[in-house]
This record gives C-alpha cells, structure tokens and sequence, in this order.
C-alpha cells in the first residue's frame, strides 16, 4: 500500500517537472494531457488507498526520511493515510484531474499554456503533502507550498497590474496567518516535545487549559488566513484575478478549506477547549452572513461565487467549532463539487463573453449556452441546499447541528444566510440565463464551451447531485472511526420536519424572489443612478463594508510612509548621520586647532614656557595638596589610574 | 695632596669602548679628509658603516658580559652599563646602520658631499650613547648637548631655506630645554647634594619626600625638558616643523634615536618617582600620554603633506610609548623597548620611501614636497613601491600580523597587567583614529588615478641600490616580524628585568 | 649688614631665569633670543656653585663648569646658524621664519 | 598531509596568489579558477575527512609562535566553522568563475585569492591572536575591493567600512587581552588558546565587561543596529563579486565569533545580556525590512534584507539551546548562499543595463524567463518558503528562542510577514507588469558563466532546504558541546536555568578565577 501513497503524492510533482520543462517554449497541448494524466494517476491511487481504508479501517503510516533534526527535535517526512486524509485526498485529486481536463481547453488560447500546468500541478502536489503528512511541520510545508503556488497563479497573468497585486495581497495576508501557524507550532512543540500528531494529541490532554487555549489560538489564527475568515477574508475575492480553473481549484474547493481541515485534525485539541470551539463557531457564523451580505449586490459573477465560498467556510467553521467535525469534513466535500462546478460554469459563461464578468451586461445566455445553464443551476440548486441535492445533506446538517447544541443565534443565522445563499446564487443564474439579451448590444457573439470541457463537469454534476443521500451513511462510518462520532438527529419528529421544511420553504421563497426580481423586463445596466445604488446600504456591501479600503488607507500607506520616514529620517538622518558626525568631530577638531602650529619660533617658545608654568602651578598646588593625596588617590584610581 | 693613585682595573675602561668607537671614527673621517680631500661620499659611507659595526660588535660583547656578570659601573662609577643602557644602545647604532646608506641617493644632496656630515653623524651617536650609558646628570647633560649640536648642525647642512629653517628653530629650543634640564638637575642637586639619579632617589626615599613640593618642581623642568626631546604636549610644536625642514631619512632618523636615548633617561628619571608612588606624576603623565597621542593623531588627520602626516604620527607614537614609563612595569619597560624596535624598522622604511621620491628642487606649484596628490595612482606607475608603502602604513596603523601590531598589542597588554584599563582603551580607540589617515595615503596610492604632473620616474627618482636594500630589508622586517618577536621579548625581558626595571 | 645665605642666592638665580624666560618668549631678535638662553644657563650656574658651596663638594662646581662649555659650544653653533641665516635673508627677525606651519 | 590540511587550505590560495604575480594578465582568470577548484576540492576533502560523530575539533595543528607570550599557531575545525570555511572557498570558487569583465582582472584576481586566505584563517584559527591577524587582514583585500572597482562614492564606502570595523575589532583586541590576563592571573601562564579559555570560569562582573568588549567588535561586524550603517554603503558601492563575498562569508565572521568566543566563555553574560540582544536583533528585523522595503534600488533591498536577515540569525544565536544555535548556525550558510545568489543575480542584471534602479525595470519576466525563475527561487528562498535552505534555518532560530521568550519570538516572527513584503514588492516591481522600458525589450537571458554560478546555488538551495541533515548532523553534536560547556561553566542559577543540562560530560577545570574580584 506504501506504494500508492507515494504514487497519490508524487504523480503530481512528476507531472509539475514535466510540464516545467517546457515552461518558457510555447504552448504544446501533450503537455496538459500528460500533466492531466498525472493527476488522475494520483486519484486513482487515491481510490485504492480509499478502498483500503474502508475495507480494514486501518490506516497506512509511513516516514520517508529525516528532515530536520537536532537537539530534541526530530521531524520526519512522515505521512499517513487515515479516513480524514484520504477523504481530502479524494477531494482533491478527483476535482484537480477534472480541473486539469477543463483547464486544456480553457486555457487553450494563452501563450502560458505550459506554465499553467506545471504551476497546477504544483498546486495539486503541495496539498496532496498537506493533507496527508502526518506531523505539523509537514503540514506547514503544504501549507506554505499551496500559498507559493496560490501566489503564482493569482499572479499568472503577470502583466496585468491588478492580477500580480492581487498576488502578493493573497501572499502576504496568508503570511500574517502563517506567523499565527508557527508561533502554534513552536508551542506545540515546547510543550510535548514533539510534532507528530499522534503523539502531540496523546500529551495535549496533560496540559493546562491555558497552554492548550494559546495553542489553539495561534493554530486557528493559521486556519483563518488560509480559510479567508474575517478579517483575513479580502484577498479571496481579489483572488479571482487568476484563471477561472485556478478559482475552481484552489479558491473553492481545496486550499481554502485547508483551515477547515486543520481544525478538523486538530479535534482532539478543539475538543479540550470548546470556549475556543465555540468562538470558532460563531465567527463561521459572523463570516457566513457577512460574505452572503456582500454576495448580494456584487457585479462580478466570480465574485459573487467566492464570497459564497467564503461563506459556505463560514459554516463548515461552525461546525466544526460546534464540535460536528464530521459534518464539517462532509460540507467541505459536498461544497467542493458543486461549488468547483459552479466556477467551471461561470467560467464557460466567461470564455462565451470574452472575459466579460458583469451579470448585467449579459442576460439570456440560455438559448445559446444550454449545458452550461442546466449545470450552473443544478450547482447552484445544490448550494441552496434544496433536496436532494448535496447541500441539503450536509449544509442543513449544519443548522441540525447548530440548533441540537441550543446555540439558537448561530442557527438563526445561518438559517439566514441559507435564505442569502439561495437568492444570491439564483440572482446571478437569473441575469446571467435568463431575462432578456442585453449582450448583443455590446457586441457579443456568446458560443458553448467545447465538448469535453462540458464531460469533463460531468462528474462533478453528478457528484453534486448524489455525493449527499448517497455518500452520508458511508462517511460517517467512515470518518467516525477518528472523530467524534455524534449523532445529529432532533429526536422529536414534528421538529424535525417543522424546521426542515420550514427551511426548504424559505430557501424556494428566497429562490423565487430572485427570480422574480431579476428575470423581469426592466432590468438595465446599473449605471449608479438608481435610488437603490444611491443607498446607503448598497455602498456598504458594494464596498465590501469599506474594510479593503481601511486597509489600504489605516495599514498599507502607514506602513509605506512609516518605512520612508526610517529610511530616509531615521536610517540615514539619524544613524549615519551620528557615526559620521563622530568622524567629523575629530577632523574638526583638528582644523580648529592646527593653529597652535603657527610655525612662528616665539609663539613655539612660548608653548614651552606655558607648558612649563601649567606644570609648575601644578605642582605647587599639589605640593600643597600633598597631604591630602590620599583622597586624590581614590578619586583617581576610578580613572583607572 | 697625597697623590691620586687609580688603577687602571677600577676605572673598568671596557665600559667605554661603544662609545668611543664612533667618535675615534669621527676623528678618523676628518683626518683623512685632511690628508686628501675631494673623496667620494660612498667611501664616507662605507667607513662609517664599518665603524657603525665595530660599535655594533663591542655591544654585542658587552650584553655578553651583562648576561654572566650584570650591571657594570665604570670610570669613577660615572658609566652606568645596565640592560637599557645596552638595549637603547642596539636601537641606535642599528637605526644609525641602516640609516647610513640612506645617504647614497641618485640625485646627489649637498650634505652628502661633505665629510663633516659622516664625522658629525658619528658624533652625535657616541653623544647619544653616553647619553644613555649613565646615571649622572652631568654626563646625561653633555651626552645630550653633543648629540643635540651635532643634529642641529646636520639638519641644517640640508641646505635649504626650510631646514636651515628648522634647525634654528630646533636649536632655540633646544636651547630653551638646556636651560630647563640644568635648572631641574640643579634643584635635585640642592635638594639631594647629588647628581647620581640612584643617589638621589635613596636621598629621597631616606627622608621620605619631606619637601615634596620642591621635588616636584625639580621633575616638572626634567619632564619638561625631555618632553621637548620627545616632543610630548605640548612641547612638541617644534617636531612638525624640524621633520618638514630636514630630509626625509634625517626626520626618521629623528623620530626614532633621540627619542631611544630620552626614553632610557627618563625612565631612569621618573620610574623611582612612580614606584615611590608619587600620585602627581602619574596624574600628570596619565594626561600627558593621553593629550599627546590624541591630539597629535586629531592633528595628522588634517594634514596635506605626507611627511608632515608621518611626523605627527611619530609625535603620537611617542605619546603612546610614553605610557610605558607611566606603568612602569617590567612588561611595560620591555614592551618599550620592543615596540621601539619595531617601530624603526617601519618608520625609517616609510621616510626612506618618501626620500626616494625627494626631488631635487620644490615640484612646481606646490608647497611641499611630499603632498598626497603626489602618490595618487601610484599602484599604476610603480605598483611594487606602492604596495611597500601601503605595507608600512599598514604596519604604522597597527594591522596585524605587521611588525608595529605586535608592539601595540604587547603595550596595550601591559597596560592592563598594570591596571590602566581605560588607559589601553584609549590607546585602542586612538590606533583606530590613526588608522585614518594612514588609510588615506593607501586611498591615493590605490584608489585614485595617476595624476599627468608626477611620473613613475618622480616617485621613484631617486632610487638606488643601497636604498632598495634598507627599504627591503626594512619591509622584510615589517613582514617577517612576527617570527623575530619571541627572541627579542625574550632577549629584551630580561636584559629590562636584570637592571630592575 | 644681614648675612647672605644659599637662600638668597637661589632666588637671585631664579629671578635670573624667570628674566631668561621672559627674554626668550619676548625677544624676536635671534641674536637676543641667543643671550636669554645664556642668561637662563648663568643663572644655573650661580645656583650651582652656591648650592655645591654649600653642600661641601665639588660636583656643583663640575656641572657649572660643563654647563659652561656646553654654552659656549652651543653659541657657537648657534652664531654659525644666525650667520648663514642672515647672509640668506639679511634680517635676523624671528617672524620671518615661519614658512612651515599648520 | 591530512594533519596539516587547514594550513593548506589557508595559505595555497595566499601562495598562490603571490605566483599570480608572475602570469599574464589574459590567462589570469584560467588561473584564478583552476586556483579556487583546487582549494574548494581541498575543502571537500577536508568535509569527507571530517568525523562527523566527533563533537570536538579536528585536524588541530598547534605551532608555537611567541610562546613567551602564549600566542601559539593553533587551527582546528568542528562542525561549526566546517560548512563555513566549505562556504568561503566554494564562493570564492563561483565568485571567480562568474567575474563579469572588470578592469585590471589580475589585481581583483590575487585580491580574490587573498581574501580567502583570511576567510579560512579566520574561521579555523583556535588562538585568539591568530584568529584577530586573521580578523583584521580580512579588510584590507575587501577595502581594495570596494575602493578600486566599486561605484562612485567607493572611497567614502571603503574606508568607511574599513574605519568602523577596525575601531570595533580594536576594542575587541583590549577584550582578547584582557581575557589573556585573566587567564594568566588564574593559572599563572599567558596563553591565547581559545580551548584553554573555555576551560575558565570567569566571576560574572568579570564577564560583563569582557562580553561587552567582544560584543563592540562582533556587533559591528555582523552588523547589528544600530552599527550597521557601513553596510548599505560597502554593499552599494562594491563591485557584484565584492558584495557576494561580503554577505556569503564576511557577515559570518560576527555571528560565528558570538558562538565561538562570547557564548562558552560569558555563559552567564550572555544570559545577562539575552534580552538586549535579542530586542537589538528585532529592531534588526523589522526595521530593516522596512528600511529595505522602501530602497529604490534593488541593491540596497538585498543589502537591508541581508542584515535583517542576520537579526534571525543572532536571535538563535542568543536562543543558547540547540535547536537554536544549530539554527543559527544553519542559517549563517543558508543566508550566505541564498544572499550570494541574490547579489549575484543583481550583478547580472547591472552588467546588462548599468543601473539597479527598480524604476528602470518591469516585466522582465516576459524577457528573461530564466533569470525571473532563479530570481524567483532565491526570493521564495529568503522569505523562508519551507523545502528551502533558509526555512530551516530560521524555522530552528526561532523555535530556539521561542523557549527563552513567547513574545520577542511572536514580534521576531514578523520577519517572514515584512521580509516577504518588501520581497514581493520588488519581485513585482521587476519582473511583472508590461515592459514600459525600451531598453529592456530583449534583454539576452542568463547566460552560460553566470549559470556556472547560479545553478549550484539553485540546486544547493533546493537540497539542502529538502535533507538539511548531511549538514546539520555535525553542527548539531559540537553546538551540544558548546551548550553543555556553557552549562557547567554557567555561576548564577539564572544562567543555569537558562541554558540546558545535556548531560553530556564536557570536562571543564574549576580555576581559581572565582578568587579574582
């Protein structure tokens, strides 16, 4: 079995060198299909191992070699296949080979054509190490590998300004986290003297609650910035700077649900410190609403998409806050097929619209992007949750769990933000689909996607539609067997399906609205006349609560300013300017006093003789201290003298 | 008058014999000069080389007798050969030996030509090496004064407005310390009834200081008078002036034995002040030593003419030399002397270096013969000179492993053995400002182009056999030191540690 | 009539030096500068023979002897110095030679 | 041979460099080459030849040289100078190989070969005299360097470097003297032998002062804030291969005399002191990342980050266990690499264009595609990317001090936050956006000598940041070494508490120093 784990982890990076040698020549298709190729090696391989997993319930353990070691501290490159990882494993391998496949024909026209698939690759590679190295350093180098290859992708078309600065804010904002990350890691570490999961776990519950609070602090802090909790969320929407593929793949389905992950394997930890637990809650929660919130008005359909991302994060975090690790791990999975698929769709819509990402300016693709419809809508009918389809299992699951555990305010809001979610998504289908044309005018000739990028959505079509009633059952056998293992069932029944119902109810209501709001006659352009763009509210979530601009005016010019004044004030007016002042000093000095050297023989003669009657005074007056020279010596041997 | 009846034995005449080599050789020159005039210079040269190493030879064998049989007392007890006598002794014939041939120049130089110069040379040596040979005031005195005399007269045989210049200018003041030394020996001697410094410090031991004031006032015209000699603040305003006016070898030729030989008299002078611990005196030299090697260094910093520079730093070298009469230990003695040893060696190769590139006349448009300007991109045109030089201004500035680094680092060591921290600090800090303005002729010979006004054939004009020899020999000595220092400290510790100093 | 003691041929000596010193620090004639330092080295020598007269032996009077000569030697020199030094300027004044400074 | 090896490793290149005198000046680089193979196969040797397993020195050699005085000839390598000495020969190597066309090659050549003999030197002499002659010439042939080949404001950057490290390392000799003295009123003979010191207990008084005068000459060596203003000056204005060697190798000669003088023999100073320094070290961090994040030209950003880089590396140092001071130690060669190739691949570009103006640039990445990755690796490698040299290193430094202090470690952290600000800004200033200017449209790529240069460093980077341990074995068992010394020798029970027991027997004689104040 050993051997399929090292084929699942390395096809990948085999496939990111191959594709890299041909990365700076031109675009050659073999290239994507072999790299493609690749990565369905790794989810076959992933499968088996899955298989293995079920079959004996055991998982597989292996320390390839020694990475850092000294002192006390051995860290290995150990990975472990168990229920959690192979599940992430699944997810990530089966969506990344279908993200490859679309990603043949979407990039098809770009002349980084080979780049683009050794960066995937890469990509695939560094989360394959993160979800299945089996101590935290080897997590950390997932971790941080999945933001290079975040950071290269966002940044892939490097020539647009707004991409490469997107980039880097993705970058360093991940970094602000990641220093949270560490400093959890080092605690981890001084405190059980390992980093193994396994055996931190085992010595955790010996610690105090203090210890164990910090350390799930910091370590949550690191799950925030990968995760795009507040108030580290902005770079997710700028984060669509890159191609749409790289949004479906990392922006959607698997780096962001990194934090998720963590917490998850982390359990043991959380479990210790439900205070910690229920803060994480209730933050999933705050950032449900909040990303739904800005959902709404915003005009940019990939946008609209990632703050639905971030606010399905939202309730995986609460979830697994709640405890309900296993409902976490079982939305992240859900919401990665149909929110992945949901990306590919738009990113059809995109490629018929040349890169046009205003719903408004579209309107009635339906008649000529027909596939395309019914799979955006069926995604998006997932996200609502609407029975049967995934969501319903796993997202509604969350409200289950949120109302048995009596935090009714959670359940309220999330209960809310589900009615958002439905509306937001069912906006832009509607503006996107339906409603009249008002594309052509701008002069777009919109056209289907290519065949095999429509197959290629296929799977995860159906994986939305099926992964929840059918999957369930199996899963919770499956992963129970690491997590906690409790059953979320309202033992009343006419609870039970007042709240269920109730919710499909409002969800189909908040549906309709949307429809009904935005497949009428009258929809124009906005162009910022309309009262309601004029209103206050609408400015807010338009400006996404104004926090992108705090940070750029109270953060990022501060520190530009900051770092010109030590520059230029501090280092060179202050610093130098001392040192140097030192030498010109002494130099002064010495023009100042190079007089006394007249050169005149009397004034020279006089020097002597003055020399001679200061040490003659002198001596006088010691020779009239004489007596007292005993203090003198004290005062003297201060000098050293 | 019952008749005066010495044996010859007592009198112990042997002790003379070092000194009374170089003067029969002075004699010697001018007699042949009389019999036949008109001989060249080189003969001069090589006569008084040969005598040079007579003189060398005889110390040789007096150490000898120092080892077995110590200190000797001669000549009515007026000699005094103990281990600084012989050490100094060393330094200067050594320094006079290599300093010779200096003479040998490709251009000639009108002091050359005259016999007078080699005799009065030999003069001052035997001058100088009476000077340290006793502990009698009155044969320091003459000693000195013919030394003094003799030096007037060959700066001044220069023949030039400046050193003619400068040897007034020194001879005033030299006069001016006469006065000074004598008044000071005349104070000990109403104070002590003695002209012996070893009589003179049991006298005083005896009655334990009583009149402590005047015995100050006695040291205060001595140290006055020797801080002329070794230009210490804020007597030394003449050195500059005299380094300017006489020729190159001639200022380092200064730099290095008058100040051996008023070493060895003021350690003879002041150290039984210092170990009678007499606060005052090490107040005042604490300062002395500390004003003079700052201000000399602050001084040679703003400097424009590099042989002016090196005269400055000599002042600085003094000053830090000086703190070694102020520890006054065994170490510090010994460091004294090593440091002065190496000191020679580097300093007479830098002045030698400077006199290779002595034109005959002022260059046009300049005010000084050795300006900065002169050596920039001197790497370029003469790269070995200038790597020589560099060599010895490094050493100068006290880099390691060059021979003057060895004798800063025994200094300053013995500076803390005697318990003076801040004292080495200072000297610490104050290599660091020399570092300066030794780097600065680095900078021009390195760093800058050459400039159209001076050839390669300028800066090495003068440039002969003799004076690739003692310049290499001299940076062979630079290099090289630090296989040579283990003998000498051995050698110098304990010649220093058995006349009990 | 008061009896004359070492004391006051001491002082008599120092006055004599002080009127040395002030000599040579005021003089800027060279020749003058040249009889203050004789001046400074005479009274010396007063002191000298007082003090070796009063101790009761001969080594003041020696050194007094030897500071003499030396005096005389150092005239002499100094005279040939003054001498070339005029005949090259024709003025024996301190103030013109100052060409080196700094 | 093997028993006189690092003599020869030091003094071939001095050696040959003086017959470098002789050879024309056409076939000096042939020369100088073939010169540093030769040394960089000795150091190899001497790798291959090292016991990795001994935690002591090795291939001692001892001369005596003025006995009188205790200076003895005594050099000796454990595993914490041995990658460092690998280092200096190895860039020297590359150095030469990748010189781009400067005038008079020959002098840079012999230069060159100079320079690492002092580099050696330093790093395997095991008397403190020797170790200070080495210490100090070290400037000269680097004074040379900057003066003779470097940009317009070179004299004033050369003896500026020159002047402050020398008044530095001057006060330092007062240390070394000092120490000598001490030691001699405890046993009774001079002696300069840094092992013989170890041995010593010295009363803590004692301690602070002698600390403090080492520390002057380190601090400005290495160089800490606020003494590190010569720095932007020498880096600046020296020619690319003077930068190279200064931040690869002579940077390390501070950090490297922490470990092996203050550390074992000021335990209880270096306790005393652990809090200054390490705030020291964090202005170092954060504020030279700020500093270099706002530079103009790329240059000075290398040059800032390198010192920010070094405050990482003193914060290990002072974290005295071993986690951190092994990744000090491990940081001091993966910074010397990855600053290397930093500065080499400025020179690179400077050679093309002749400004390092970051104005100047802009979509390079389009127009060199080659250089934009190795540029991009070293980048990802300085801000610490895991799987690079530089992430272990400063993984360790921090999880070391992270045991002495929770918070000055979460405020060091920041590192990897602003160092990848000020990185990023200038990769993106660089290499993305359109090609605005001109005379940047076809730029020729890296080509073949400076991929001689750069790829070893690339795949050195990658290496060792994937299997440290072939380098980190060794310097772990003689940092265990040091630490336990430093444990047993330690006075106050701070100190002890401080430093941790290994429990490994490290035999060190009580001197009757304790009498001495």
């Amino acid at each position: 079995m050993e051997m399929f784990l090292y084929i699942a982890l390395f096809a990948p990076l085999v496939g990111s060198l191959f594709a890299g040698l041909f990365g700076a020549s031109k675009k050659k298709l073999f290239v994507g299909i072999i790299s493609s190729f690749f990565i369905f090696v790794s989810f076959v391989a992933s499968s088996i191992l899955l298989s293995y997993v079920l079959k004996t319930g055991s998982s597989i353990q292996v320390e390839m070699m020694t990475w850092m070691a000294t002192g006390d501290l051995y860290i290995p490159f150990g990975f472990v296949v168990d229920q959690i990882s192979v599940t992430m494993m699944m997810v990530v391998t089966l969506v990344s080979t279908i993200v490859h496949v679309y990603a043949i024909g979407y990039m098809d026209h770009d002349k980084g054509f080979n780049r683009f698939f050794s960066y995937l690759s890469a990509f695939v590679f560094s989360m394959m190490i993160l979800v299945m190295s089996d101590n935290f350093a080897g997590l950390f180098i997932g971790w941080e590998g999945v933001g290079l290859c975040s950071w290269l992708l966002i940044g892939f078309w490097y020539h647009k300004e707004s991409a490469t600065w997107a980039a880097n804010e993705a970058f360093i904002m991940n970094r602000i986290a990641d220093l949270g990350m560490l400093i959890g890691i080092f605690l981890v570490y001084w405190n059980t003297g390992t980093l193994q999961y396994t055996e931190a776990f085992a010595a955790m519950p010996g610690l105090d609650t203090e210890t164990l609070t910090w350390i799930g602090i910091f370590l949550f802090i690191g799950a925030m910035g990968k995760s795009a909790q507040f108030p580290l969320h902005t770079w997710l929407a700028d984060a669509m700077e890159g191609p749409t593929p790289v949004s479906a793949l990392i922006h959607a389905a698997t780096m962001v649900t990194a934090g998720v992950y963590l917490v998850v394997r982390s359990n043991e930890l959380y479990a210790l410190i439900p205070h910690i637990g229920l803060f994480i809650a209730s933050l999933g929660a705050f950032v449900a609403i909040f990303a739904a919130t800005m959902a709404l008005v915003n005009r940019d359909i990939k946008r609209v998409i990632a703050y639905s991302t971030l606010s399905q994060l939202g309730y995986m975090f609460a979830a697994a806050g709640l405890g309900a690790y296993w409902v976490a791990l079982f939305h992240l999975m859900a919401h990665a097929f149909f929110k992945a698929l949901l990306f590919l769709g738009a990113g059809n819509v995109m490629h018929a619209m040349h890169d046009e990402l205003d719903p408004f300016k579209m309107g009635g693709l339906g008649k000529s992007m027909k596939t395309t419809m019914i799979l955006m809508t069926l995604a998006s009918v997932a996200l609502a949750g609407i029975f049967p389809l995934a969501g319903f299992f796993s997202k509604d699951l969350i409200l289950e769990v949120a109302f048995i555990d009596q935090h009714f305010i959670i359940y309220g809001v999330l209960l809310l933000t589900a009615g958002l979610t439905a509306f937001y998504s069912f906006r832009i289908i509607a503006l996107i689909f339906h409603g009249e044309d008002r594309h052509t005018a701008l002069g777009h000739h919109p056209h289907e996607a290519y065949k095999f990028m429509l197959w290629a959505m296929a799977p995860l079509l159906v994986l939305a539609i099926i992964s929840g009633f059918l999957f369930k059952g199996g899963f919770f056998e499956m992963v129970t067997q690491l997590l906690p293992a409790t059953e979320y069932h309202i033992d009343n029944a006419a609870t039970y399906w007042t709240i269920t119902i109730g919710t499909q109810i409002f969800v189909l209501l908040a549906i309709y609205f949307a429809y009904k709001k935005y497949m009428c006659k009258s929809i124009k352009i906005p162009d910022g006349t309309s009262a309601m763009e004029n209103s206050f509210k609408y400015k807010l979530l338009i400006n996404q609560y104004y926090i992108p601009h705090f940070y750029e005016e109270y953060l990022v010019k501060p520190y530009r300013a900051l770092s010109t004044i030590f520059w230029e004030k501090v280092d060179n007016k202050i610093v130098d300017a001392s040192v140097d002042g030192i030498a010109k000093i002494i130099y002064s000095s010495g023009e100042k006093t190079r007089g006394m050297q007249s050169g005149n023989l009397s004034t020279m003669l006089k020097w002597m003789v003055a020399g001679l009657v200061i040490l003659l005074s002198l001596a006088v007056v010691f020779g009239l201290a004489a007596r007292h020279s005993v203090e003198i010596t004290t005062i003297l041997s201060g000098l050293g003298v | 008058m019952n008749p005066v009846d010495i044996s010859i034995e007592s009198l112990n005449l042997v002790t003379l014999a070092p000194m009374l080599i170089p003067i029969v050789g002075a004699l010697f020159i001018l007699i042949i000069d009389m019999i036949k005039g008109g001989l060249d210079r080189s003969l001069y040269v090589m006569l008084s080389l040969l005598f040079l190493f007579m003189d060398f030879a005889a110390l040789l064998n007096a150490s000898d007798i120092f080892t077995q049989s110590g200190t000797m007392m001669g000549v009515f007890d007026v000699m005094l050969i103990d281990g600084l006598a012989i050490l100094s002794q060393f330094i200067i014939v050594g320094a006079s030996i290599l300093f010779i041939p200096l003479v040998l120049t490709n251009k000639r130089f009108h002091e050359s030509s005259y016999p007078e110069f080699f005799a009065l040379f030999l003069f001052m040596i035997g001058g100088f090496q009476f000077m340290v040979a006793t502990d009698n005031l009155i044969l320091i005195f003459v000693g000195l004064e013919t030394a003094s005399l003799a030096l007037y007269t060959l700066i001044a045989m220069h023949n030039r407005d400046r050193s003619f210049e400068a040897a007034v200018k020194y001879f005033t003041m030299g006069a001016l310390a006469a006065g000074f030394y004598s008044f000071g020996s005349m104070i000990l001697y109403a104070l002590t009834g003695s002209v012996e410094i070893n009589q003179i410090a049991q006298v005083l031991e005896a009655d334990n200081y009583a009149n402590i004031g005047f015995v100050l006032i006695g040291v205060v015209f001595l140290l006055a008078s020797f801080g002329f000699k070794l230009s210490l603040l804020p007597f030394h305003t003449w050195a500059p002036d005299i380094y300017e006016g006489s020729s190159a070898p001639m200022a380092g030729y200064m730099s290095i034995v008058p100040k051996i030989a008023a070493f060895v008299v003021s350690m003879r002078l002041f150290e039984f002040l210092i170990h009678s611990d007499i606060v005052w005196l090490e107040v005042i030299l604490y300062i002395i030593v500390v004003v003079t090697m700052t201000m000399a260094n602050i001084w040679a910093l703003v400097q424009t003419d590099v042989k002016r520079m090196l005269a400055y730093s000599s002042i600085s070298h003094a000053g830090f030399v000086m703190a070694a009469i102020l520890i006054a230990t065994t170490q510090a003695n010994s460091a004294l002397f090593l440091y002065w040893i190496l000191f020679s060696f580097t300093n007479l190769g830098s002045f030698a270096m400077l006199w290779i590139s002595r034109e005959k006349n002022l260059p046009p448009g300049q005010s000084s013969d050795q300006s900065y300007e002169k050596f920039s991109g001197l790497v370029k045109t003469s790269p070995v000179a200038a790597s020589i030089m560099a060599l010895f201004m490094l050493s100068l500035a006290g880099l390691p492993p060059f021979a003057l680094f060895w004798g800063k680092m025994y200094m300053i060591s013995s500076a803390i053995t005697g318990g003076y921290t801040v004292l080495a600090l200072i000297m610490a800090l104050n290599s660091a400002i020399a570092g300066y303005y030794y780097l600065k002729l680095i900078v021009y010979m390195f760093m800058k182009e050459p400039s159209v006004a001076h050839q390669a054939n300028v800066n090495i004009g003068n440039i002969t056999l003799s004076l690739k020899t003692i310049i290499g020999i001299a940076a062979v000595g630079t290099i090289f030191a630090f296989l040579a220092i283990n003998p000498i400290l051995e050698f110098v510790t304990s010649f220093v540690y058995n006349s009990g100093y | 009539m008061m009896e004359i003691g070492l004391n006051h041929y001491l002082v008599l000596s120092t006055i004599l030096f002080c009127i040395g010193l002030v000599g040579v620090m005021r003089r800027k004639n060279l020749l003058m500068l040249f009889f203050a330092t004789e001046i400074l080295l005479n009274s010396v020598n007063i002191a000298f023979a007082a003090i070796s007269h009063f101790h009761g032996d001969l080594t003041g009077q020696m050194f007094a002897f030897f500071v003499i000569a030396i005096a005389a030697s150092e005239v002499a020199v100094g005279l040939g110095l003054l001498i070339v030094w005029h005949k090259r300027h024709n003025n024996i004044d301190l103030d013109t030679m100052s060409t080196m400074k700094g | 041979m093997l028993d006189h090896i690092l003599s020869i490793l030091i003094f071939f290149p001095a050696v040959a460099a003086i017959f470098g005198f002789a050879i024309h000046k056409d076939s000096m680089r042939a020369y100088g080459i073939s010169v540093a193979i030769i040394e960089f196969a000795l150091s190899l040797w001497l790798w291959f030849s090292f016991d990795s397993a001994v935690s002591g020195m090795q291939f001692m050699e001892n001369i005596p040289l003025i006995s009188s005085f205790g200076i003895n000839y005594i050099l000796g390598v454990d595993g914490i100078s041995l990658f460092i000495i690998i280092l200096a020969s190895f860039f020297t190597m590359i150095g030469i190989a990748s010189l781009s066309d400067v005038k008079d090659v020959k002098n840079m050549i012999i230069t060159l070969l100079f320079l690492q003999m002092t580099m050696v030197g330093v790093f395997a002499a095991l008397d403190a005299i020797v170790f200070y002659i080495f210490w100090e010439l070290s400037l000269v042939p680097m004074l040379y360097i900057i003066g003779a080949w470097g940009g317009p404001l070179r004299i004033y950057a050369s003896v500026k470097f020159f002047l402050y490290t020398f008044a530095g390392s001057l006060v330092m000799l007062v240390g070394i003297l000092f120490m000598a003295y001490f030691y001699y009123q405890a046993t009774g003979i001079w002696s300069f032998a840094i092992l013989e010191w170890y041995r010593l207990v010295l009363p803590e008084s004692f301690q602070l002062w002698l600390f403090g005068a080492f520390f002057i000459g380190f601090a400005i060596k290495v160089p800490m804030f606020p003494f590190h203003t010569w720095l932007p000056y020498a880096h600046g204005q020296a020619p690319t291969i003077g930068s190279v060697i200064l931040a690869a190798i002579l940077l390390k000669m501070g950090t490297y005399a922490f470990i092996r003088f203050s550390l074992p023999l000021f335990p209880d100073a270096s306790v005393f002191f652990m809090f200054p320094i390490a705030i020291l070290a964090i202005i170092m961090i954060i504020y030279t990342a700020m500093v270099a994040y706002a530079q103009k030209d790329i240059k000075q950003v290398v040059a800032y980050s390198s010192v920010s880089h070094m405050g990482v590396i003193i914060l290990g140092t002072f974290a005295l266990n071993v986690e951190g001071i092994t990744g000090s130690i491990f940081l001091m060669i993966a910074h010397g690499v990855v600053s290397g190739a930093l500065f080499i691949l400025v020179g690179v570009i400077y050679d093309r264009r002749k400004t390092k103006m970051m104005s100047e640039f802009g979509g390079l990445a389009s127009v060199m595609p080659i250089y934009a990755t190795i540029f991009g690796l070293m980048l990802m490698a300085s801000v610490g990317m895991p799987l690079t040299i530089n992430f272990v290193g400063e993984f360790l430094s921090l999880l070391g001090f992270y045991q002495q202090s929770q918070t000055l470690t979460i405020l060091a952290g920041i590192a990897i936050i602003v160092g990848a600000i000020y990185m990023l800004t200038a990769y993106k200033k660089m290499f993305f956006g359109e090609v605005t200017n001109e005379k940047n449209k076809n730029l020729p790529d890296v080509n073949k000598r400076e991929m001689v240069a750069l790829l070893p460093l690339a795949v050195i980077t990658i290496w060792l940041g994937i299997y440290p341990k072939p380098v980190l074995e060794p310097i772990n068992n003689s940092v265990e070494s040091v630490v336990q010394l430093m444990h047993d020798k330690a006075i106050s029970e701070e100190a002890k508490k401080r430093i941790p027991n290994l429990n490994k027997g490290v035999e060190i004689i009580q001197t009757p120093a304790q009498e001495v104040n």
